[in-house]
């Protein structure tokens, strides 16, 4: 399954990049299971994601859960909370 | 969170824009009633870049967004509002890009023939684009750019919509 | 009612005018908030002449007021809203003279740090307004004038202040 | 005590005035007097001040209820429930 992530704000430039095109291994289903993927990286990916750091997740461009399933094409958005306003 | 009072919403003209342009207060309030001879009450909110916002030295601010979600995002919690008040129309603006302390950020202006429902969804809207809407913030110092981060305080102004029992409004009252 | 914090009024501009001619809503929030930085929220309400308001055949409106006690009585209800919520600045154009569907009669803009406090505020003022300032509407139909009744929800409107518990707002906001 | 009367709206229809200047008898020295004073005008001063009818007074352009002292000089208005906004 092929997903485009974006990150925004913060996570963009911790992570260096905007938007990645990602081809996720058999068996991740779901927001949670990508984030989970996402925080093995390591380094700056494990800080943001999996430490005490608060992010949100939205999936084609919809505020998501950590359940919310994933689809071939889907564009998954990574970001801070928001502050706009 | 209440059903769908389906005659409502068709008859509300929803306008969302996100732009590095400033916006003139006058000329969107016209665009928004412009033929509707039935609004009676048109309320604005406009956000602006404070000093006080602006810790220490911080000479600017930098909104980043997410586009395609932001009006999205935008025209939803429009759409939301209409549900739960019964408004003739609703405008968002947001601006993105560098601003400057006394700069507008954000327009939102609605308008109902009733002048409590115009203020209510008035705040609800905001309310809830601090929480909802993909925008995000970025000061600039003399020491280099720092992210604003969220506040709490907005997350409890947007969760206390939900306690709040819809009220009726008739046609007793015309502004 | 609470007691006075010394320290609201001094530091909040108001403005009021009773006046014929239309207003430019945008011109006016430029010159409340010209040269405070310290502004991070305006609201406005605009009430507009509207048909359903009018029943029947309802051509235009004339309103009436009381030259001196009109620009006394606005003074006043911005003074009391600046008691209850930290504002920067008020400014009341209220219009009067021959009015038709469409056009603004009233314009109430509030200035303040924090946005609750500016959108209570402006409704605070536009629920005084509809029953302590001194003006009177009169419909003009084919069949001749007639005065408009005051409504009993606006009375009850104004009165559910006094039940309102002032809440604290603190320096946790910006707009 | 001579005050001046001050009416508006639907008031000074009725009464076919909008001011007047008047000498109060000795012992009026409230609103309530004054009032009971032009209803005894009869006719449409009856009508509006003495019956169902609904109406405010302001005293030296500050709103005023019917024990308010009176003094001379006094700029007294009687208007109907106000309608503006």
């Amino acid at each position: 399954m092929q997903v485009t992530l974006l990150y925004f704000a913060r996570l963009r430039e911790r992570f260096g990049m905007a938007e990645e095109q990602l081809s996720l291994p058999e068996g991740i289903q779901t927001v949670a299971g990508l984030i989970a993927h996402l925080a093995a990286r390591g380094d700056v990916w494990a800080e943001e994601l999996a430490g005490e750091r608060v992010y949100r997740v939205a999936l084609d461009q919809e505020m998501a859960d950590f359940s919310a399933q994933l689809h071939h094409g889907a564009e998954v958005a990574v970001f801070p909370p928001v502050t706009g306003g | 969170m209440e059903t769908l009072p389906q005659a409502t919403i068709p008859s509300a003209r929803f306008h969302v824009a996100v732009q590095a342009e400033d916006f003139d207060l006058q000329a969107e309030m016209r665009t928004l009633s412009a033929g509707d001879r039935g609004i009676g009450a048109i309320t604005s909110f406009v956000g602006l870049v404070r000093d006080l916002n602006l810790a220490d030295d911080v000479v600017a601010m930098e909104l980043e967004h997410y586009p395609g979600m932001t009006e999205k995002a935008l025209i939803r919690i429009a759409e939301e509002a209409a549900v739960r008040w019964p408004l003739h129309g609703v405008s968002i603006i947001h601006r993105v890009g560098k601003l400057y302390p006394g700069d507008a950020i954000v327009l939102v202006l609605v308008a109902s023939a009733h002048r409590h429902a115009a203020f209510e969804a008035n705040a609800f809207i905001m309310d809830f684009l601090k929480t909802r809407a993909p925008f995000w913030k970025k000061e600039w110092t003399p020491e280099g750019p720092r992210w604003v981060d969220a506040r709490e305080t907005d997350y409890s102004a947007a969760a206390r919509w939900h306690k709040v029992v819809s009220e009726q409004y008739g046609n007793d009252e015309h502004d």
